[in-house]
């Protein structure tokens, strides 16, 4: 890793760069993804899947 | 229900108020009073100026004659001792119900019930976590009546209010008008039907 | 009726993708690690560029994957304008964030490539400059898919925007060459020629696939929260009427 | 009452960061404006860093007035307005709380965004921090002289038209300073400070005057 030359400095700025926009990338898109998930438990535990409303109405 | 509050002696008196807009005079030559526990309903055709009057009394609109008095009231302008329900009801439609009502107390001050039993007095506490854009329009109609709880403020200026309600709303309405005034608190609503209040007096504006 | 088709068909994709998921991440991480492996410790340095030639590798899939995306939303903007269908417009909101991160990669790393060899982090060569030009594309994308609320009417807007932007693409492409060679000719910067080494090549396919199957899981997990977003949304208003409703029938009583 | 304002404040604030916020809107716009300028200009880059705090200057500015008609007109259509003018906070303050929450979410990130948006026109290392210092105080002053255009033009269908033409000569100070600030220190026979300090004034003005005036035009909206 030593050996990276002159540049060292840059081709790990850009490699970060990629970890970075892509972490927060996958954060984003998993957080999003887990919240919805959530959500929609959290609606269907409140009895408001399709069928019961069908049931309901 | 909520602890027994009733509001300082009030009495407003409006006297020879005329109302012109677009250089066309509207209304001119209007008095009346209302005092604490008396309710109100301002009746008349459309376009005879019965918007304008709230408008006019809560002070976004400067009457071209005559002038409102505040008795009882040390200094303190009409506006600040009033609620507004109107045709447009003041909620953000991105916030959640609960949300609007919580800005509207931090707002309006002296803080009555909390959104989520104001919400629970107009039979909407389900919808408290709900963006106000997914309501219906007589859902968001009672949301925006809910306000009236929320802040406890003596003057209630409702224009319409029982537009989009439906039967059982509107005795809802009825039923928080008349404790409103059973508490010293006024109620001058613009209306076309009946308010469900025995007592109200009837105010025609525009003959 | 409408409603039942309709989710129907993303149901079906919902079983599908999550079978599919673990797979693709599976082939993924192979394909990173051993792409990772044979860029940092087999390939050579270049003679020219020295050790900064290991930028290329996450660079230029990098630029790749942005315009694939946007190839991707194209097709999905002809799917919801012409076949209507349900996963179209889900497909696309999906890509787009994506795509835009991509082409950000493509240009942060072409920026740190470009400070030692070029002197400057930014040049406004046609290529980067291009990129650049889509990064905005897709910029203006998200943004009027915020703005518009109801999926179904921002399915129609955006799709025709995007296909707007992929017929323009070329036209903004083909410009901004004309423009560049007017302002400083021949004197860009050439990179790598296609004459690239074998040594080379390998890690950059095999890195370029493994990035391809990560944008494409997080597309499907994307696409996923969506279908979830919209079954909630649905699922929110049926459930405050139906309580309405509820309450309607118990107030009179 | 400092309770309707923190109110004010965070509710605008929760609103731009719902969808539709104008605040990343007008980064965006930012980015293309910076990007625009190169291909009328042409790509040389001695060129660019010459006149770069110009660009940003003028780009920050336009980004500005970008969804600066929704600030007082959104309250205005859906009822709002009414529940603050009749909150017993003064105009002013509710204002100026809006005025805020616009500096928050659109002048402050074009201002941290400024030195990136500058690698593209080759802005000098020297000058990336004036520059986004320039942005940092000059903002505010769009903000508010912003603020009372938008209060004027609340209660119009098409305020948002007029709104720029309204707005745009008041800035004309503020671009002054902000640019020669900013370009006194890449050189130059006048020091730094004096034009920074005199923008520093032009915002704390900018704040009191646009603030009265646009609770002025707010309070007599008919």
């Amino acid at each position: 890793m030593s050996a990276l030359g002159p540049h060292a400095g840059f081709i790990l700025a850009s490699y970060a760069a990629v970890v970075l926009v892509l972490g927060g990338l996958i954060a984003a898109v998993l957080r999003d993804h887990a919240a919805q998930k959530r959500a929609l438990a959290a609606l269907e535990q409140r009895g408001a899947g399709r069928r019961s409303d069908r049931a309901a109405s | 229900m909520s602890e027994p509050h009733r509001f300082a002696p009030l009495r407003l008196r409006a006297s020879g108020l005329a109302c012109r807009r677009g250089g066309r005079l509207i209304f001119e030559d209007l008095s009346f009073a209302l005092a604490g526990g008396e309710a109100l309903a301002l009746t008349g055709r459309n376009g005879a100026g019965k918007s304008s009057l709230i408008a006019m009394l809560c002070g976004r609109l400067r009457p071209a004659a005559g002038e409102v008095a505040l008795d009882g009231a040390d200094d303190a302008p009409l506006a600040e001792l009033s609620h507004l329900v109107g045709h447009r009801d003041g909620l953000k439609t991105a916030l959640t119900a609960q949300d609007n009502l919580g800005f509207a107390q931090d707002c309006l001050g002296d803080p009555g019930l909390t959104p989520l039993a104001a919400l629970e007095r107009v039979g909407l506490p389900h919808v408290a976590a709900l963006p106000v854009g997914y309501l219906s329009a007589g859902q968001r109609r009672r949301v925006a009546l809910a306000r009236l709880l929320v802040a406890r403020r003596p003057f209630w200026l409702l224009d319409e209010p029982m537009s989009a309600l439906d039967l059982a709303a509107q005795a809802m309405l009825s039923g928080l008008m008349q404790e409103h005034c059973r508490m010293g608190g006024a109620i001058l609503a613009a209306t076309h039907g009946p308010l469900g209040l025995a007592e109200a007096r009837e105010l025609r504006i525009g003959a | 009726m409408a409603s039942l088709i309709e989710l129907a068909n993303p149901t079906r994709f919902m079983r599908l993708s999550a079978v599919l998921l673990p797979w693709m991440l599976g082939a993924m991480a192979l394909a990173l690690a051993v792409g990772f492996y044979l860029a940092w410790f087999v390939a050579p340095a270049d003679y020219q560029q020295g050790e900064t030639i290991r930028i290329m590798f996450v660079h230029v899939p990098a630029a790749w994957l942005a315009l694939m995306f946007y190839s991707m939303m194209a097709l999905s903007g002809i799917g919801t304008l012409v076949w209507r269908h349900p996963l179209a417009d889900v497909a696309q909101k999906a890509a787009a964030p994506i795509g835009a991160c991509f082409a950000l990669i493509c240009l942060l790393t072409g920026a740190f490539w470009g400070k030692p060899m070029w002197g400057t982090y930014w040049v406004w060569d046609a290529r980067l400059t291009s990129m650049l030009v889509l990064l905005l594309i897709y910029l203006g994308i998200i943004a009027l898919w915020r703005t518009l609320d109801d999926p179904s009417r921002a399915g129609r807007a955006v799709a025709i925007l995007t296909l707007i932007g992929f017929v323009n693409i070329p036209i903004i492409k083909f410009s901004v060459d004309w423009w560049n060679t007017l302002h400083q000719p021949a004197s860009v910067f050439r990179m790598g020629g296609p004459t690239i080494h074998p040594s080379m090549l390998w890690p950059l396919l095999i890195l370029a696939l493994g990035f391809t199957l990560l944008g494409l899981s997080l597309h499907l997990i994307a696409m996923r929260a969506e279908i979830m977003r919209r079954r909630v949304r649905t699922l929110t208003i049926l459930e405050a009427e139906r309580l309405d409703r509820l309450a309607a029938q118990g107030a009179p009583a | 009452m400092s309770r309707a304002f923190i109110a004010i404040l965070r509710r605008d604030l929760a609103l731009a960061a719902r969808a539709g916020g104008g605040g990343e809107l007008a980064l965006v716009f930012f980015l293309t404006i910076i990007v625009l300028v190169p291909f009328a200009l042409g790509p040389d880059l001695n060129l660019l860093s010459r006149i770069g705090p110009a660009i940003l200057w003028i780009g920050a500015l336009l980004s500005m007035l970008i969804g600066l008609d929704r600030l007082f007109q959104s309250d205005e259509e859906d009822g709002s307005l009414d529940l603050i003018r009749a909150s017993a906070l003064p105009l002013e303050l509710a204002v100026l709380a809006k005025g805020l929450a616009h500096w928050l979410v659109t002048g402050l990130p074009l201002a941290l965004a400024a030195p990136l948006l500058g690698l593209l026109v080759a802005l000098p290392g020297a000058a990336m921090a004036p520059v986004a210092g320039t942005l940092l105080v000059g903002t505010p002053a769009l903000s508010f002289i912003g603020a009372a255009g938008a209060a004027l033009t609340a209660s119009l269908r098409r305020g948002g038209l007029i709104l720029p033409v309204l707005v745009a000569p008041l800035t004309i100070p503020v671009l002054i300073f902000g640019v020669s600030a900013s370009n006194s220190a890449l050189g130059g026979t006048i020091p730094f400070l004096t034009p920074f300090l005199i923008l520093c004034a032009l915002s704390l003005l900018a704040i009191v005057v646009g603030t009265v005036a646009a609770a002025a035009a707010l309070r007599q909206a008919e």
